[in-house]
């Protein structure tokens, strides 16, 4: 059992048009910035992988990350909580000329709906969003008098994720607050694919410490330097 | 009309309520400015959406690390005791009703508690964050907002006009002109300027400012 | 903030008659076995607290920990899963004598009940239980053609957990597989107590390794020698 | 009645259909023997439900630490690459599907594939465990079990008479007299004791043997 593969392209290669795909990160904190890289070149090589569906807590920044993607023209529809930044115009763009789809889900709800998917929960009940308009058309109900909205798991046919550390048996840790979604997502995508910073042989991890366990992983690949996307957002990179 | 709070004099009062020992969450732009305040001798133990509890001020330009961010993607440090976990625990954190307090901006308020802070409605893009989780998770919602719109219009309603983010949810407003408390669905005023009248300030105020029990200055220093 | 207490009836002093009380552990694995042992003692000296329902997987073993609190008459229910153990006798005299309640779960609708009160979550469906006498009175619903059963979030008055550290702002770690249900009754209770066997500053422990953030914890004692449930058993100790 | 095979020789059979890299539970008690006939060369991961992923063997006496037990309550040792969580997390792996196998007793299998283990009715006290939660749970769910009680009654039955454990969730029988799948509810004869008549089974067997593709010998060494 060795989920490390030789290079991302390898790693990467076979996610198709129309995938749905959890890119893990929060702004630019945990953004796998090599593994979409990918992605995109062999968009712009190829015309695949298109028509993705990616989830996300936001909808990109700049030119990079998901933003490139959404520039390069591969997604047709965004899940997210926060589709605004310090500059969204990629999304901005295409979404008010309704060239993308936008699934709006309150933050915890998006995590939770995550978590469920991983968790094998089809629905839960949450107050959240009870009242609004992002609750319209789900089924409400009522416990102990207050009022809850019906919301189902999130999957994903790939995860997309950034860790510090891995070991060959797909154990996992991560850097600070670049943990947000990813050990969500790794729990919720039929295949999650890791970059890691540091791949180690198993043992390596403490039992204690890890954070993702092996067994919702499936491919890793090392990127010994990965960028940081706020970083490159700064240097004015594209990608 | 009166002199009214700046923004950082609205945050400064919103932090003396804050108690010794709370956990809380402060909603990305403004009510940031709130940790700010904080008065000596409590202690508030911060939490970010993100999967932070426990961080502290900005680091010094140069030495950001950009993994170690707050739900407003600005960089942060930690305090000693601090604690990294998933979106999941995050937000089991946050409507689990483990936070003490949580204090947001506001486009509207209305004076049954409901909250609109998060779309203008059509025409520009929708973002809500976590703003929906918080406003029925934290044991008490807050508001910091200026006492009225930018061309003047009160931002303390009878009825929301705008998209709701919660229904019910606030608690307490803190504005550029007065601290009001929402009690059985009314806006129960409890402290205004010391320079404004209750007619002018409820001329400012789009629902019945009711008064139960004393009104008290509204006094801030200089921050 | 210190949330450090003097000792063991400090910390416990005001649990009462009838509260329900999770305690953490998978048979002796994270049985806090001190605190329990000042429940009994109170109880024995004073009659008080009685009437307890006790949450935790299994229904106590020999004649210590939860079997002593049942052996003492101060439990009137157990939820749980797996009410057998190497010496089952305290509770099954009393379960066939009609004196002790039993609800009876299936572990993983237990654990997910615990951290979805904990989380906010008041119901969520799962496969388990799916037309088995475990679901009879529960609400039934069918997602993509599958069936699951409606389970609600299960809170306690108060949590008594066994953490390895401890820091004063109540950041905890395990002790290997003593880490079972600890860190989701620490989320569901109103109350969590912890012992630790060892209490460490602010920052004693990496933020990147703290299990159980301070948040979900009240109240800490230093046990530095903990007993072990099942060495004790192994031992023929009573409680 | 024929020779039939220890319970040893079943769980040795049941190992051969693990496949290398496999995350599995085992049952407690009889499905636990499983892991000491993993074929030579395959690696396989073991989940225990109180929170370990890659445990290993049980540590010499007087080495045991009670911390790092199994669901059995049995001491255990650890593997390299080996992960510790809590019974949330344990239970995701197992009710969201990333088993890949799961191996348990049974009371009675019906040919629809419900499975009858945790019950014996009413007058003994019941226990559960993770068992309602793996038959829902892992990708393939597989029974072992003698194929008959202790007082010779089928115990592939048509309809389980025992409280359910779970509807329609087993896949595959391995007993002492044969290995059965259950494929469109009809118990499917895979292989069979090459001592034992087909006819011989049957009358052993409480619904029809179908029979569908070659029936082959099961052959297990002595173990």
């Amino acid at each position: 059992m060795d989920k490390v593969r030789a290079d991302i392209e390898a790693a990467t290669g076979d996610i198709r048009d129309g995938a749905s795909v959890m890119i893990g990160g929060f702004g630019g904190s945990g953004a796998p910035i090599e593994l979409i890289g990918a992605l995109i070149e062999r968009y712009r090589k190829t015309g695949s992988p298109g028509s993705l569906t990616v989830i996300n807590n936001n909808a990109g920044n700049g030119a990079i990350g998901i933003a490139a993607m959404i520039d390069a023209g591969m997604v047709a529809k965004m899940v997210c909580s926060f589709p605004r930044s310090s500059d969204p115009r990629a999304f901005t763009e295409r979404y008010l000329a309704g060239r993308i789809e936008l699934e709006l889900v309150p933050q915890g709800t998006l995590a939770e709906r995550i978590r469920a998917a991983g968790a094998g929960i089809p629905a839960f009940y949450t107050p959240t969003s009870y009242g609004t308009q992002l609750a319209e058309g789900k089924p409400v109900a009522e416990f102990e008098g207050r009022h809850y909205v019906q919301e189902r798991w999130l999957k994903a046919d790939v995860a997309l994720i950034k860790a510090e550390l891995a070991d060959r048996k797909g154990n996992l840790t991560y850097n600070k607050a670049a943990r947000n979604f990813a050990p969500l997502m790794a729990m919720a995508a039929a295949t999650t694919i890791v970059q890691a910073r540091r791949i180690v042989e198993p043992g390596g991890i403490d039992p204690e410490h890890v954070v993702t366990p092996g067994i919702f992983v499936d491919r890793i690949v090392e990127v010994a330097e990965p960028k940081q996307e706020e970083v490159l957002l700064r240097e004015g990179a594209k990608q | 009309m009166s002199a009214k709070l700046s923004n950082a004099q609205i945050a400064w009062r919103a932090a003396q309520d804050i108690p010794d020992g709370a956990y809380v969450n402060l909603g990305i732009g403004f009510p940031e400015m709130v940790a700010k305040f904080k008065p000596e001798g409590r202690e508030v133990v911060y939490h970010t959406e993100n999967g932070i509890l426990g961080f502290g001020e900005a680091p010094p330009a140069g030495q950001e690390d950009w993994d170690l961010i707050n739900a407003g993607k600005k960089p942060v440090t930690l305090k000693p005791g601090a604690a990294f976990f998933h979106h999941a625990d995050s937000f089991a954190m946050v409507r689990g009703g483990h936070l003490d307090v949580a204090i947001l901006g506001a486009f509207e308020i209305a004076e049954n508690g409901d909250l609109a802070n998060w779309s203008t409605g059509p025409g520009s893009v929708p973002a809500v964050g976590g703003a929906m989780d918080l406003v029925h998770g934290a044991k008490r919602v807050a508001v910091i907002t200026d006492h009225v719109t930018k061309d003047g219009r009160p931002k303390l309603v009878k009825k929301c006009s705008l998209p709701l983010t919660g229904v019910g949810c606030v608690t307490r407003v803190y504005t550029s002109l007065a601290v009001v408390d929402i009690v059985d669905k009314r806006f129960v005023l409890r402290e205004k300027l010391p320079g404004m009248s209750l007619e002018e300030l409820q001329g400012l105020t789009g629902a019945k400012l009711v008064v139960d029990g004393g009104v008290k200055d509204l006094i801030v220093p200089e921050v």
